[in-house]
């Protein structure tokens, strides 16, 4: 029988004051309320009082996985209350050598969805990496359309690709909060803040923001855990999954089936080869 | 214990009377239901492929897709060797989507051709079956030996049958081990005994079974023993005449595995169908059994 | 401000009748940080890399780009020329505008133009160039040997002689290798024991060799002129210290199993010298069969050994020591036909035995002293079939490839069963006779000559009939099915690499092909050369091959490793990888795409805030790192860089093109 | 004034070039006397693997008409296996840039070999024609070099 | 005697069998491991090596014209001791179906035997040995082939005089109706 929404909420505090009570756990990253009520904020409780604050309900929306990257170099264990996408994101992370396992106590916790658009393509409501499990695991669904919008856009004309990126582009403030919220973007410093090297410029207009567009999805995008998190903190709206998507995409059509995020092994595309890959430059 | 869909062949409702007894008896003594597929026709055999590949693949996949209607979960399995090549060839066309829809557009029926085919060495040889017909024994054929006749057709091509051992299976061996009989190490396990061509180039395809029999010989058997209709008729009838025509004096009668399984459950001349053999076998079972009886165990 | 020096080079007229130089210099003289820019007719030549040197001197130049041929001409050239001067030598750029501008055009003024942009970005690369120099590496002046074949003893020999240390390692009890157990070598028939054996002594008594029998590499370490190679050293359970080689000890061991060395023909005590002229001459004892050390029984060895050299609680050991050089010769095995050939009986018949073993059987110290005879009832064998290509030239159940040696050793049993038994019958099948060698088609010629019959045709199938073994094939030239009664069949079986080549090329980061053989670093010119520098092939480890052209490779891997050895230290490019490891996530991709393995992870002190902390950041070996730049293009940050081809001068060249 | 009609308008192509197979055939192309147009610049990179993709994003960027990457045959890196990871690069890359909007004959990709001087020279008047007959970069450029095209 | 394709029809032709049967010809190196497996190699004018090497020439007219491609066993010996797997029996197949439409046939016998075969099929849905023995004998002129065993055949009730036939036989003979359609049988 499936936990109700409250049954979960009072597990998560029930193993978030588990897990501080071991006294290896420096805080416990999830959630908790704001003065709006479908508003949920991230939140980090340091005690066993404050496990009392967190919440579980449709509208605990944000990401948990890279609040652990606030401090690189912990002397104690982050407890993450993870979702299969923050799972997924910590699969990411530690796959980049940028969490160490050990530091990490993960709460898993089965979700059916929240508040926010990207959970109707969720091919993952199990966590696939955690210490302890809330809730009964249910049966994945296929996302039959992941790429579906992909395949449209490429069907349109090469003048109407590039007029309706522009148009994107040109509304882009250069803010990088898509960077900053993004699981895959976990550098020490990014590439763009190299001005000495001149990869990028400073200014925000379309060429910029082109290249920094282009740029981003080439980095993240044999990464992407397709969290969505980019595209929800973005403050124009941009389309940001619509780029790695297609990277997706074509890495699914050229090197086989391709997801990210999960407890294996796989190199990233990009860090590997076979001598069967397909040639086009002969 | 196992239930098949069984395609039973031509041969099994005309000369293949040993087996057909032997192989009901058996299969009543260890619990193995064999369903006919019903209403089924000649699968082939070797003249449709010699005429027309087409013709060939259809008439064999009707009953395939006769079988996937009428027993959607049973393997199918059937005796003949020819049968059971000819089947397989028809599921092994199937995988090529385009092969599979024109054979359904042929025999105007749906033919999916995923089911599995076995000859009934396969099944025998499964590790449960194997099991029960060890229970089943109540004669001892110790002092028997047997040379182990496979035929082309069960382990060849690969492709096809999937075979592991093309030049030296074993599964027969096994099987009639259970009796206590020896099945000696031999070379003309799968060579060709030319039963295709024995009707219309005699003259040529005699020599075939005269080698499998001085191989026999060599080696210390005392009897063969198939698994297909068509080898047991052709190498059985056609014993006194290849004496005659190679000035030899072999004496080896020819079996069924499951005759041989028959007489070690205890079946009589009659049910096993040793009586009804061209070249006389009566004599030798009867000898290894009195030599046997009132020894120690069985 | 750096201060650039342009030289535009005419040379002659190859450059000068397309492109108008000196409209180039009078561009060059207007890009950002040209202090200088002239034209002069061979800027090669002498008074033209004086004027060069001049002008630097003249101008204050701190980095120059020279308007001239290829680099692939030149650049060293300069580079040479720079050492003379207060410039560093790789403050230098070439714009190519004779290779790929003014031979390939003829519209002066759109030459002319492209010139202008080659010096441009030329330019623009040369202002982001710092001074590199090449550091040098020592070397350690020892090489070691993996394989004590004859190929392993001739280049140890050859090293040796020349006075470095070398190292044998080897996994057998003894050095030797295949070619000690052969009986005759063709075409020469001389007495293959006779020949190698006082190689196999020379090697074991040589004061700069080293022998490691029993031994196999565990680990390897560093890269060329700096190999820390770690060694294993199985037990042998008997102290080669004091054992004198008496022999007492396997004459009184109770066990027989097959001897190896003797191919499966005859046996072999427990503890065992594997054969009469072994190096070293001293038994070890075979853990798998002693009855001491399987169920703690018998004991005898240890009883009559007059010296106390038997040590049952003898271990494995592991020694690490540093080498400069590598040579792999690791040889080849038989492929084992009988999984592969059931037709051929699947090796239910004693008497169908592969050339090897027949090598044994007419060899004077052999099992059988020098008799042919079957294996199965010791019987002298009349009709005798030679099936070739067993396994070789089989893509279906062996191998693909002709394994080279068969048609020769083939001919050569033939050879010695006629001249052995009166009155035999050699039958041999063959698809095709190959002999390229010195000598060679005139031994096929006199084995014919003997009375081998050969038939053309592939044998399809060996049983046993009575007392014969029946062989059946076509003679192809016939046309007809062919019918052979033997007494012994002998199998040319074909020739694979050593069951552990994989492991071995692993260890070392050398490269096997699809059938496993070694793949040498270019099959014309580098042909004892690897892919990895300091690691050199030679013998049957490569492909297969005759003794002949075995102990030929291994002089010539011999001759390279003195070449690298002869240096007391060995200077490595300066343009390699370099971190930037205050911004290196530690992600480690780096790691992932570099093909030398010259970029580890390791762990540095650094800063967090105000706090300590120790980072994992990539770090490159400058000795393996052979600058390909692969990294630098997967590192996101940006952080690892290729000195020489960095970011910032490629986004610098990018952007003068388009200025 | 529309560049796009201007006959003498001349494209601007930068040319990655491996230093050991293709700028070696460039250099081979040169010593025959072979001629293909001007309007190809080349940048020597030790290995093909060295170009990082944001070079060609720069290079689109600052105005560049065409791009072309060129290394040894697969199987034949110098590096031995850089060239691999340059071909699943450039796939992906190509892709990327055709999804936004940049005609995929603007950058390519080719494998030419130190022997193929041949093929050096066909590719490059190959990709010539094919991006004079695009036209300018317009989509990706900075907008100075949009207007007029001409420094 | 009047060849039936000229070289270039036979290459064409060849290419195209092997193509269907899956096999590239130039594979072959005519080692003859097939030919020396090869139980009916005796009877065959031309061992299955050389059918493979005329393939190879493009001589189908020889190819067509062989015994061989009738006597074929398709007992795949050859296939599988093959070093290059050369489908053989297909290749043997695939001509001998291309010598029928073209009304060659080296080897009556085997031709009349699997006709009659495929009529018995027609007839009845299944085979009828019989029948098929019987009426085989009386078109072939072999009159007496095989006749010593039926008398025990009936004395030991081997065979009986009852005919086995499939019920829905209109469909057996619609499938052989549209098979024969492109004239593969003729």
């Amino acid at each position: 029988m499936a936990l109700s929404e409250k049954d979960i909420e009072l597990k998560i505090r029930e193993e978030a004051k588990k897990a501080l009570a071991t006294g290896e756990v420096s805080c416990v990253i999830g959630w908790t309320t704001t003065r709006f009520p479908d508003k949920m904020k991230p939140f980090f409780a340091e005690t066993e009082a404050e496990c009392d604050e967190l919440v579980w309900n449709k509208y605990c929306i944000n990401g948990t996985a890279k609040y652990a990257l606030d401090d690189r170099y912990p002397s104690k264990k982050f407890a993450i209350i993870a979702r299969g996408c923050d799972s997924r994101a910590i699969n990411r992370m530690l796959k980049d050598k940028q969490l160490l396992r050990e530091n990490l106590y993960i709460i898993g916790v089965v979700c059916d969805g929240k508040e926010n658009p990207i959970c109707e393509e969720c091919q993952h409501k199990n966590p696939l990496t955690y210490d302890v499990l809330i809730g009964e695991p249910v049966p994945e669904q296929i996302d039959e359309k992941r790429f579906a919008e992909v395949e449209a856009f490429e069907k349109l004309s090469p003048d109407e690709k590039y007029e309706y990126w522009a148009k994107q582009y040109d509304k882009c403030i250069h803010c990088y909060a898509c960077r900053n919220a993004c699981p895959a973007c976990n550098c020490v410093e990014c590439y763009a803040d190299q001005y000495r090297t001149g990869w990028q410029g400073k200014a925000s207009d379309r060429i910029q923001n082109q290249v920094y567009g282009l740029t981003r999805a080439f980095h993240v995008g044999d990464r992407c855990i397709e969290c969505g998190e980019c595209e929800r903190v973005c403050p124009m709206g941009l389309p940001i999954m619509r780029q790695t998507r297609k990277m997706l995409k074509d890495i699914n059509d050229l090197f086989g089936d391709y997801e990210c995020g999960m407890p294996d092994d796989a190199m990233p595309v990009l860090g590997g080869y076979t001598l069967a890959d397909p040639d086009e430059f002969m | 214990m196992k239930k098949f869909a069984y395609f039973p062949g031509c041969s099994m409702d005309s000369t293949a009377v040993t087996y057909k007894a032997s192989l009901e008896y058996v299969a009543g003594r260890i619990g193995l239901e064999l369903k006919e597929i019903p209403d089924w026709n000649c699968c082939g055999s070797t003249a449709a492929h010699t005429k027309n590949e087409k013709l060939a693949y259809s008439l064999a996949a009707r009953n395939i897709a006769i079988a996937e209607d009428t027993y959607p979960d049973l393997d199918i399995v059937t005796p003949c060797a020819a049968c059971y090549s000819r089947l397989a060839y028809a599921k092994h066309a199937a995988e090529d989507e385009f092969t599979r829809q024109e054979i359904e557009r042929i025999i105007k029926r749906p033919f999916k051709g995923k089911k599995e085919i076995l000859n009934f060495l396969d099944v025998f040889s499964q590790e449960d079956v194997m099991q029960a017909c060890k229970e089943n024994m109540v004669r001892d054929l110790s002092g028997l030996k047997i040379a182990c006749y496979y035929g082309c057709l069960m382990s060849r091509p690969r492709k096809i049958t999937k075979a592991e051992d093309i030049e030296n299976p074993m599964q027969m061996d096994k099987i009639i081990e259970l009796t206590g009989a020896t099945a000696v190490e031999w070379d003309f396990k799968t060579e060709c005994c030319g039963a295709s061509h024995q009707v219309d180039a005699p003259r040529q395809s005699r020599p075939l079974i005269e080698r499998i029999f001085r191989n026999a010989k060599a080696n210390g058997a005392q009897a063969i023993v198939t698994a297909c209709p068509l080898c047991n008729m052709n190498l059985d009838m056609r014993e006194k005449e290849i004496n005659e025509m190679f000035s030899k004096k072999y004496d080896i009668p020819v079996f069924q595995f499951t005759e041989i399984l028959a007489i070690g459950m205890g079946a009589g001349a009659k049910t096993s169908g040793i009586h009804q053999h061209f070249w006389p076998a009566f004599d030798l079972i009867n000898g290894v059994l009195r030599a046997n009886f009132g020894k120690a165990g069985k | 401000m750096a201060r650039i020096g342009v030289f535009i080079c005419h040379c002659g007229t190859n450059i000068a009748a397309t492109v108008d130089v000196e409209a180039v210099a009078a561009a060059a003289r207007e890009f950002p940080n040209v202090a200088f820019a002239t034209t002069y007719k061979y800027m090669c030549s002498e008074p033209g890399q004086a004027m060069i040197k001049e002008s630097i001197e003249d101008y204050n130049l701190d980095r120059i780009v020279i308007a001239s041929c290829s680099p692939r001409m030149h650049e060293l050239t300069f580079r040479k020329m720079l050492k003379g001067t207060k410039i560093n030598p790789y403050m230098l750029e070439i714009a190519n505008i004779r290779e790929q501008c003014a031979w390939v055009h003829t519209d002066r003024a759109k030459a002319t133009e492209k010139a202008i942009d080659h010096v441009k970005m030329a330019v623009a690369k040369v202002g982001k160039d710092k001074p590199l120099t090449t550091s040098t590496i020592p070397i350690t002046k020892r090489a070691l040997v993996i394989g004590g074949g004859i190929a392993g003893i001739q280049a140890a020999l050859d090293i040796a002689d020349a006075g470095f240390d070398v190292t044998i390692v080897e996994k057998e009890p003894s050095i030797g290798g295949h070619m000690v157990m052969l009986d005759k070598t063709f075409p020469t028939m001389d007495c293959s024991a006779c020949i190698s054996t006082p190689k196999m002594v020379d090697a074991g008594a040589h004061p700069n060799i080293t022998l490691k029998t029993s031994c196999e590499v565990e680990k390897v370490e560093g890269y060329v002129g700096n190999f820390e190679v770690t060694i294993k050293e199985k037990a042998k359970y008997v102290n080669h210290d004091l054992c004198t080689g008496c022999g007492l000890c396997q004459t009184k061991c109770p066990t027989k199993v097959p001897s190896e060395f003797n191919q499966g023909i005859g046996t072999r005590p427990a503890i065992y010298i594997p054969f009469a002229q072994a190096v070293p001459s001293k038994p070890v004892i075979d853990p798998t069969c002693c009855l001491k050390l399987t169920k703690d029984k018998c004991g005898i060895c240890e009883k009559v050994c007059p010296l106390q050299a038997i040590n049952y609680k003898d271990e494995t050991k592991y020694t690490t020591e540093k080498y400069g050089a590598i040579v792999v010769a690791t040889g080849y095995e038989l492929v084992d036909w009988a999984k592969m050939y059931p037709e051929y009986g699947g090796g239910k018949y004693a008497d169908v035995i592969t050339g090897l073993q027949f090598e044994r059987l007419v060899n004077a110290s052999g099992p059988t002293e020098g008799h042919i005879v079957r294996p199965s009832d010791g019987k002298e064998p009349k009709d005798v079939v030679i099936v070739k290509c067993v396994g070789s030239r089989d893509q279906n159940k062996g191998k693909s490839y002709c394994s080279r040696a068969c048609c020769m050793y083939s001919a050569k049993h033939a050879h010695q069963i006629l001249d052995k038994i009166p009155g035999s019958n050699v039958y041999i099948f063959y698809m095709d006779v190959r002999t390229p060698g010195k000598g060679y088609e005139e031994f096929y010629d006199n084995t014919r000559a003997d009375g081998a019959q050969y038939i053309r045709g592939r044998v399809s199938k060996i049983f046993k009939e009575g007392d014969k073994l029946i062989c059946k094939g076509e003679d192809t030239l016939l046309g007809k099915q062919v019918t052979v009664e033997a007494d012994m069949v002998i199998l040319a079986t074909a020739m694979e690499p050593a069951a552990n080549i994989a492991d071995v090329a692993g260890k070392l980061g050398i490269s096997i092909d699809s059938d496993r053989w070694v793949t040498e670093a270019h099959p014309k010119l580098r042909p004892v050369e690897t892919q990895t520098g300091g690691v050199f092939l030679c013998g049957t480890c490569q492909g297969p091959k005759d003794i002949p052209d075995t102990v030929a490779q291994a002089g010539a891997a011999a001759a390279k490793v003195m070449a690298l050895l002869n240096h007391d230290e060995m200077e490595t490019s300066p343009m390699i990888s370099s971190v930037d490891q205050t911004k290196c996530s530690g992600c480690g991709y780096c790691v992932e795409v570099c093909p030398y393995k010259a970029i580890s992870l390791i762990q540095v002190p650094g800063r967090d805030g105000n706090r300590k902390v120790t980072k994992t950041v990539a770090d490159v070996n400058s000795g393996l790192c052979q600058g390909c730049g692969c990294c630098a293009a997967t590192c996101r940050t940006g952080c690892i860089d290729l000195k020489g081809y960095t970011n910032e001068q490629i986004l610098k060249e990018v952007d003068a093109l388009c200025q | 004034m529309s560049v796009k009609t201007n006959e003498n308008w001349e494209p601007k192509i930068l040319a990655f070039c491996c230093n050991w197979c293709t700028y070696t055939g460039a250099d081979l192309a040169g010593l025959n006397r072979m001629k293909y147009p001007e309007n190809v610049r080349v940048i020597r990179v030790p290995c093909s693997s060295r170009v990082n993709p944001q070079f060609i994003l720069r290079a689109f960027q600052k105005g560049c008409d065409g791009v072309l990457v060129c290394g040894c045959h697969p199987g034949d890196c110098h590096y031995a296996t850089g060239n691999y990871f340059t071909r699943r690069r450039f796939m992906l890359m190509q892709r990327l840039l055709e999804y936004n909007g940049i005609d995929p004959k603007r950058f390519q990709a080719k494998w030419i070999s130190g022997s193929e001087a041949a093929k050096f020279r066909d590719t490059v008047t190959k990709v010539s024609a094919e991006i004079k007959a695009l036209g300018p970069n317009t989509k990706f450029a900075e907008p100075h070099f949009t207007e007029g095209g001409d420094k | 005697m009047e060849k039936i394709l000229n070289r270039k029809e036979g290459k064409l032709l060849a290419e195209r069998i092997a193509r269907e049967a899956d096999v590239k010809l130039h594979e072959c190196y005519q080692c003859g491991k097939c030919s020396a497996g090869c139980p009916m190699a005796d009877a065959m004018d031309l061992m299955p090596r050389q059918i493979v090497h005329l393939m190879q020439l493009g001589d189908m007219t020889e190819v067509m014209k062989s015994k061989s491609i009738w006597l074929c066993a398709s007992c795949h010996t050859c296939v599988e001791r093959c070093p290059h797997s050369i489908d053989i029996p297909t290749l043997m197949e695939k001509s001998r179906m291309e010598a029928q439409r073209r009304g060659i046939c080296a080897v009556r016998d085997v031709r009349l035997f699997n006709d009659i075969f495929m009529e018995t099929v027609r007839g009845f849905g299944k085979s009828q040995e019989v029948i098929l023995e019987g009426a085989y004998n009386v078109t072939s002129g072999h009159f007496f082939q095989d006749m010593k065993n039926v008398p025990k055949m009936l004395q030991k009730e081997i065979v009986r005089p009852e005919l086995n036939q499939v019920n829905a036989v209109n469909e057996v003979r619609d499938i052989m109706k549209e098979c024969e359609k492109g004239g593969a049988n003729r």
